[in-house]
């Protein structure tokens, strides 16, 4: 990041208020975020941090920036979530004529000053080409989702797994019926189904690692851990560690919330500083497998 | 046990309703507590069995003083007591119900074949041994719950006895039952502690007679020394010179004729027809039928089969709203739980019924409203008179009898059912509601009132039907007839 | 006469002796209604001395918005608890209700569309209605079960958010009349409106005596199935309009929005002091209890209190405000 | 005698007079049962005719093992129900006792973090039924509260999922004796034993006594609100244990974890004809409610329904299941 820190400013000596909203903190991924994003103000000095969580309601994320608005921050960053697009939270920056600087999830609709985040899509074909790969005699591909079905973060990795997937031979795709709420528990749950229904699974796909951790478990117990391989998203410690150890769980693509959040707050502080910035920035998601998987840990992560 | 009240005074909130009460019972005695609605009585029990806590005074058992802080001190002492309102738990069976709190155990476990045999030993003791003890209580008649509630009290061989108008719903064998066993306990040396308006079981069953007026005891005396009209005269502070109007009933046209009406295992092939200005009298015994059979003809329950005239056309109630439009009202035996809605101000309460009538556009014509049930209230005298934007349930009982009463006349009926309307309720206000039902019959209503209370039916009606096991078993003219006469149709031993 | 006692003064005891205080203005006892004042009083004060964007024009015009859904579906929810009933279905009906008008609005006239997004909620309130009150099956139960079944609806009709791009949806949720959202204005009128309906027509009252005792109802002539279908119409009526004026105010419609909003509606009928058992609660006391809500929510974000704390202290706030509001009930 | 009709004869009437027809055995009313029963029977042979995969080894120890948490909360929502209770607070209760569990593993001995674990449920339990039953508030928003409060204490004590190395810490959660996974057994004996304690017991009577009549219970000198606290605290072990044992199944422990838990807990009592308003229920029952809800979710699993649909249907036959309940209730 650019060292704007110093540049004074229209607000005097860099010293700068800045609001969080977060969509929700009820996953690992994202209060990480929300503290990457803190960590990284403290690093600076004289940033001022406030976070607001809107417990997965659209409309208390509209009253939370709001709300940040009346404190007179400096700039808002929106961890968005599974949102789609929060226009009247947007609308309500930029009538206050306040930056926003969007984390992790580009909205579909309105004007945001800039936005850093992964590409889901591309995460999801990454792990379709690894699966495809893993598998070349074919077989049958389990597809966990974390659901509600109106989750785009999760429908854009699933469908970058699939566009790969469905176009090689010998391979299908079982997609569970139901979702595994982006927990550990319910992807044990929904991987359970899975295998009273289709015994001969060669591999499985979630839309995160908590979810897979789970699956894994369900696996173990149902004694098919040398049958069925595992790809999840994200990165979460407890996923490489599962890596590293050589389990049947293969792959997991990176995204980083650390990397992402520590590159909002310094863009917001960028841009506060007057500094011409990218409007989107795509932060690469390597994918993660044993040879490589030592060096993404990190034990002070927040994630 | 020698139980002895000195100076006992209790506040609600800085009203004060007891004002300083004296009050001595000895073992072998039947104490008998009289005094109208509001009195003090109930209040003076719950201070009794630790159900409530004195402002000031003392009580002294056997000589030493005591002081109650809970119901459960008062069993400590031997003291047991039986409430006016009802509290079995209806979902439980009798025997649970009797033996609550201490069951018989086996390994630590509670032994229900020994629970059972338990109760049923304890009800058979009493007189009591109709009552199934494996029943839900709910599933037993008011009177059966009534007994149970007796029996309950009675489990751990009490010293004293506090009965809080026990009679008030029983009638014929189970109140003999219960009278029977109010003596027997008197030979064994329990005090009994007797609360009833029914001043004749009063002067057949107590040695001695408190009168509570106001908050204070203002006689004691015995039977054998005073008489009911004096006993009426102290509570209600004024000579009652007539308790029953006189009737002199010139019956108009037919109002509401019921043709073999029959609700299977309830009543059967009943018909009968009301008059205008005629007041009939319908009597039984508990469980014979007759609320039922009134519930029925109200459209609260569908028939069997037979049919109802209103007026000489058939009608088919599917609902008491029905029943209402055609003139009927029904004055139902349970002011609490089907007269009243206790949360409720005594003005929402009286205009229930004729608040879809009233409207002003779509808005409560309140300022009508409000005239209409103040006119009720001040023809019924409820007291007190300020009480519209009261709650219902602050209403002494006898008040809120009145204000069922004002709810339905306020409908304009023309043929009013009432179904034990005294119930509970003091002399001077059942003069008045004797009244009231006899100066609205002179003005051409029907009235069916349905009594267990014998000289009641007799006293203040023209005619009176019996029913025995779900059927009318008599019909009699309520001048030329006897207890006796009544009483053997009712339990369909009539020649 | 008899020796019936005079009313009692104005002082009440609860079961235990202990005095309460009463306070008796024109006849009529607002006791309650003083300490909840007093409590509203005191929060905003406090919030106003320590928070000193607090009193920001921007702070209040957000606190108006804020409390609009939870308003809404807690009147709907009050006309529903005075029955003696719940309803937690009211979520899932914002979230069908909004995701409808949103779908719709780009072939039909913005104003149908948000009415056919009311009369959903209508319809889904007759439904639950007419279970409950004809089956007289456990309210909980069944909107318990149209809770899920309407969210799946919301689902099936779309699985994915729908955002108009007709600026007139927005209208709705953000347009204002002076500083006022008009958004709140509708909130209000629904409680003014409500209000006149509980305590001045029939069935207004006839639902306040349903839950008191329906069975005296019943035997009153009244149609007592009628009046529990309307009460849950009414609500559903409430989360219709909840579902639209949401939708527009976040410029997007979601099916997935709404996730327990019944437990705040709730929660603001009960602070506001009625009963779940029925007969009991205030029209003016729940709009205190939404007021009460959405104090606290703003506060905890004004003081920049941390997400998982704000929840520590959210429910803490709740447990002392009804503890607070019980010393001050009358108990009957 | 008197004129007294006899009891009724193995017959009765609901409130509109329609006959029920009932079945009595050994003098014990068994129409509900029986009904309850065959509703299973149905529900289990349609799934065995029509889902191939439904009677598979798989399959059935799926069942024993998704009913574990249900089960659980179900028993000691039961009891908190039995009391006119409810207890909201299940589903967060489950969440801070897994991660904190997880959380002791690493410096205490398993068996240690798990009582640990168990305990802090007990503990909830304990401030749940004391501020119910001393302060007399309602249940329903002392128990909301308590949800919002618990959850932020969860995520308080740690924000991300806890993963315990320890490979002990699966056991409680993937052991089986024969072909039944321990975790169910554990969940059987909470039945078993949860059974004789409110058939055959005297605190298990006074609960069920509570609730249907607290004042009679006072005045038979029995401490209510010491009872109405064991109810709690029993919902609460439930709670706890539920969380441990779900955390050992997963082998990691998340702070978000349970939310929602309360509503299925609630709708198997229900289903199983336990009345919101106390004083009735049955363990048995209960236990079939759990297996009723555990069915419909696998069934519609098995037949591959599609998410959203699953919760249109979900709904839908948890209202028939209570139709056909209720045609066979006996009311009192
Ligand atoms: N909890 C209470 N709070 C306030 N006043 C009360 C309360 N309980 C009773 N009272 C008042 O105390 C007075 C005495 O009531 P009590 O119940 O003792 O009368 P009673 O003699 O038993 O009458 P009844 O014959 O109608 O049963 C009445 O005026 C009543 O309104
Ligand atoms: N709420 C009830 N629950 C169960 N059984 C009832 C109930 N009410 C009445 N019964 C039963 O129905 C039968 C007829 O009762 P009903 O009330 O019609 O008789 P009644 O002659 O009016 O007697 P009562 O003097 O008790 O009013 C009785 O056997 C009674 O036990
Ligand atoms: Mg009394
Ligand atoms: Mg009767």
């Amino acid at each position: 990041s650019s060292g704007s820190d110093d540049t004074a400013t229209a607000g005097g000596d860099g010293s700068y208020t800045i609001g969080v909203a977060n969509f929700t903190l009820g996953g690992p991924y994202f209060s990480g975020m929300d503290k990457a994003i803190a960590a990284e103000a403290k690093k600076k000095g004289k940033i001022e941090v406030i976070s607001t969580d809107a417990n997965g309601d659209a409309a208390k994320l509209a009253s939370n920036v709001e709300d940040l608005l009346s404190k007179n921050v400096d700039a808002v960053i929106i961890s968005g979530g599974p949102l789609e697009s929060a226009p009247a939270a947007l609308n309500a920056i930029k009538t206050a004529g306040k930056p926003v600087v969007l984390v992790d999830r580009k909205f579909q609709t309105g004007e945001y000053t800039s936005w850093i985040g992964p590409d889901n899509e591309a995460i999801g074909r990454q792990n379709g080409e690894f699966l495809a790969q893993k598998l070349p005699d074919g077989g049958k591909v389990a597809i966990i989702k974390g659901g509600p079905a109106d989750n785009s973060i999760g429908l854009a990795r699933t469908n970058g797994v699939k566009s790969v997937l469905q176009s090689k031979t010998g391979i299908t795709l079982v997609e569970a019926p139901d979702f595994g709420n982006w927990g550990s528990d319910g992807g044990l749950t929904v991987m359970e189904s899975l295998l009273a229904t289709d015994s001969d699974l060669k591999a499985v796909f979630c839309e995160n690692d908590a979810m897979c951790l789970g699956a894994q478990r369900a696996i173990a117990d149902a004694g098919k851990s040398d049958q069925i391989i595992i790809a999840g998203v994200d990165g979460q410690a407890e996923a490489l560690k599962a890596i590293l150890d050589g389990t049947n769980y293969l792959v997991t693509g990176l995204n980083d919330a650390d990397v992402i959040g520590a590159m909002g707050l310094d863009r917001a502080v960028e841009i506060l500083g007057g500094a011409q910035v990218e409007k989107d920035t795509v932060v690469p998601s390597p994918m993660i497998t044993k040879e490589n998987a030592a060096k993404y840990q990190n034990p002070d992560g927040s994630f | 046990m020698t139980l002895e009240l000195r100076g006992v005074r209790k506040d609600y909130g800085g009203v004060e309703v007891l004002h300083g009460v004296d009050l001595v019972g000895r073992p072998g005695e039947v104490l008998a507590v009289v005094g109208a609605n509001g009195a003090g009585k109930s209040t003076l029990i719950k201070i009794l069995s630790g159900a409530q806590s004195m402002s000031a005074g003392e009580m002294r058992i056997d000589g030493e003083a005591a002081e109650f802080r809970s119901p459960h001190d008062a069993h400590a002492r031997g003291i047991r007591t039986v409430y006016q309102e009802l509290s079995i738990v209806p979902g439980l069976s009798v025997t649970e119900n009797l033996l609550m709190g201490n069951f018989p155990k086996r390994r630590g476990l509670i032994d229900w074949a020994a629970a059972h045999a338990r109760a049923r030993e304890l009800l058979e003791s009493i007189g009591f041994g109709a009552i199934d003890p494996r029943t839900l209580a709910g599933r037993l008649s008011v009177a059966r719950q009534q007994m149970v509630e007796i029996a309950k009290a009675l489990v751990s061989e009490p010293r004293v006895l506090v009965l809080d108008e026990p009679s008030a719903v029983l009638a014929g064998s189970d109140l003999e039952s219960l009278f029977a066993l109010v003596r027997r306990l008197r030979e064994r040396g329990v005090l009994v502690i007797y609360v009833s308006h029914r001043l004749a079981e009063v002067m057949e069953l107590a040695t001695s007679i408190v009168v509570v007026k106001d908050g204070r005891v203002i006689a004691t005396t015995e039977p054998a020394r005073t008489s009911e009209s004096e006993l009426i005269g102290l509570m209600a502070g004024r000579r009652l010179e007539q308790i029953y109007p006189d009737r002199r009933a010139e019956p108009g046209e037919v109002r509401l004729s019921v043709h073999g009406l029959t609700r299977r295992g309830e009543f059967e092939d009943v018909s009968f027809a009301l008059r205008a200005g005629e007041i009939v009298g319908l009597f039984g015994l508990v469980g014979s039928g007759r609320s039922e059979l009134a519930r029925c003809v109200f459209g609260a329950e569908p028939a069997t089969s037979g049919q109802v005239k209103v007026a000489g056309g058939d009608v088919r109630f599917r609902a008491p709203s029905d029943a209402i439009a055609a003139g009927l009202a029904l004055v139902t035996e349970d002011r609490k739980r089907t007269g009243l809605v206790g949360g409720m101000s005594v003005l929402d309460n009286i205009g229930l019924t004729t608040m879809y009538g009233m409207r002003r556009g779509p808005l409560i014509d309140a300022a009508r409203r409000r005239e209409r049930v103040g006119e009720m209230i001040d023809r019924l005298s409820i007291q007190p008179a300020h009480c519209a934007s009261m709650r219902v349930v602050n209403l002494s009982g006898g008040n809120q009898q009145k204000a069922v009463l004002a709810k339905w006349l306020l409908a304009e009926p023309r043929v009013l059912i009432l179904d034990e309307p005294t119930r509970g309720v003091d002399m001077s206000t059942r003069i008045a509601i004797y009244r009231m039902i006899d100066d609205l019959a002179r003005d051409g209503l029907a009235v069916l009132l349905i009594s267990s209370d014998l000289t009641e039916v007799l006293g203040a009606t023209d005619r009176i039907l019996v029913m025995n096991q779900g059927r009318v078993t008599g019909e009699l003219r309520s001048d030329r007839t006897t207890e006796d006469e009544i009483l053997a149709h009712a339990i369909g031993q009539a020649a | 006469m008899t020796g019936q006692l005079t009313e009692p003064a104005p002082t009440t005891t609860d079961p235990r002796g202990r005095r309460v205080p009463r306070l008796v203005v024109g006849g009529r006892d607002v006791t309650m209604a003083a300490a909840f004042i007093t409590l509203i009083a005191v929060l905003v004060l406090v919030a106003a001395l320590t928070a000193d964007t607090f009193l920001t024009p921007t702070n209040l015009t957000n606190l108006l918005k804020q409390m609009v859904t939870t308003g809404l579906l807690s009147f709907g929810m009050l006309v529903v608890i005075l029955t003696g009933g719940i309803d937690l279905s009211v979520g899932s009906i914002v979230a069908f209700s909004g995701i409808v008008t949103a779908g719709l609005v780009s072939g039909l006239p913005i104003p149908v569309a948000m009415a056919v997004g009311v009369v959903s909620g209508i319809g889904f309130g007759l439904v639950n209605g007419a279970l409950i009150a004809r089956f007289e099956l456990a309210p909980f139960v069944v909107t318990l079960a149209a809770l899920t079944t309407i969210r799946g609806l919301a689902f099936v009709y779309s699985e994915v958010p729908i955002a108009p791009e007709d600026p007139g949806f927005f209208t709705l949720g953000s347009a204002t009349l002076g500083p006022v959202p008009v958004s709140t204005l509708i909130m209000l009128a629904v409680f003014l409106v409500g209000g006149v309906f509980l305590t001045r027509t029939p069935p207004g009252r006839s639902i306040v005596a349903i839950g008191g005792n329906a069975e005296t109802v019943r035997l009153a002539g009244i149609n007592v199935r009628r009046h529990v279908v309307l009460a849950y119409t009414i609500s559903g009526a409430c989360a219709g309009l909840a579902g639209v004026v949401l939708a527009s105010r976040v410029g997007i419609a979601q099916p997935s929005v709404g996730v327990a909003f019944e437990l705040d509606a709730i929660a603001a009928c009960v602070i506001g002091g009625a009963s779940l058992a029925g007969g009991r609660g205030s029209v003016r006391a729940t709009f205190g209890g939404v007021l009460v809500l959405v104090l606290i929510n703003n506060l905890l974000n004004l003081y920049g209190v941390q997400s998982f704390w704000q929840q520590v202290l959210k429910g803490l706030i709740i447990i002392a405000v009804i503890l607070v509001q019980r010393t001050n009930r009358v108990r009957s």
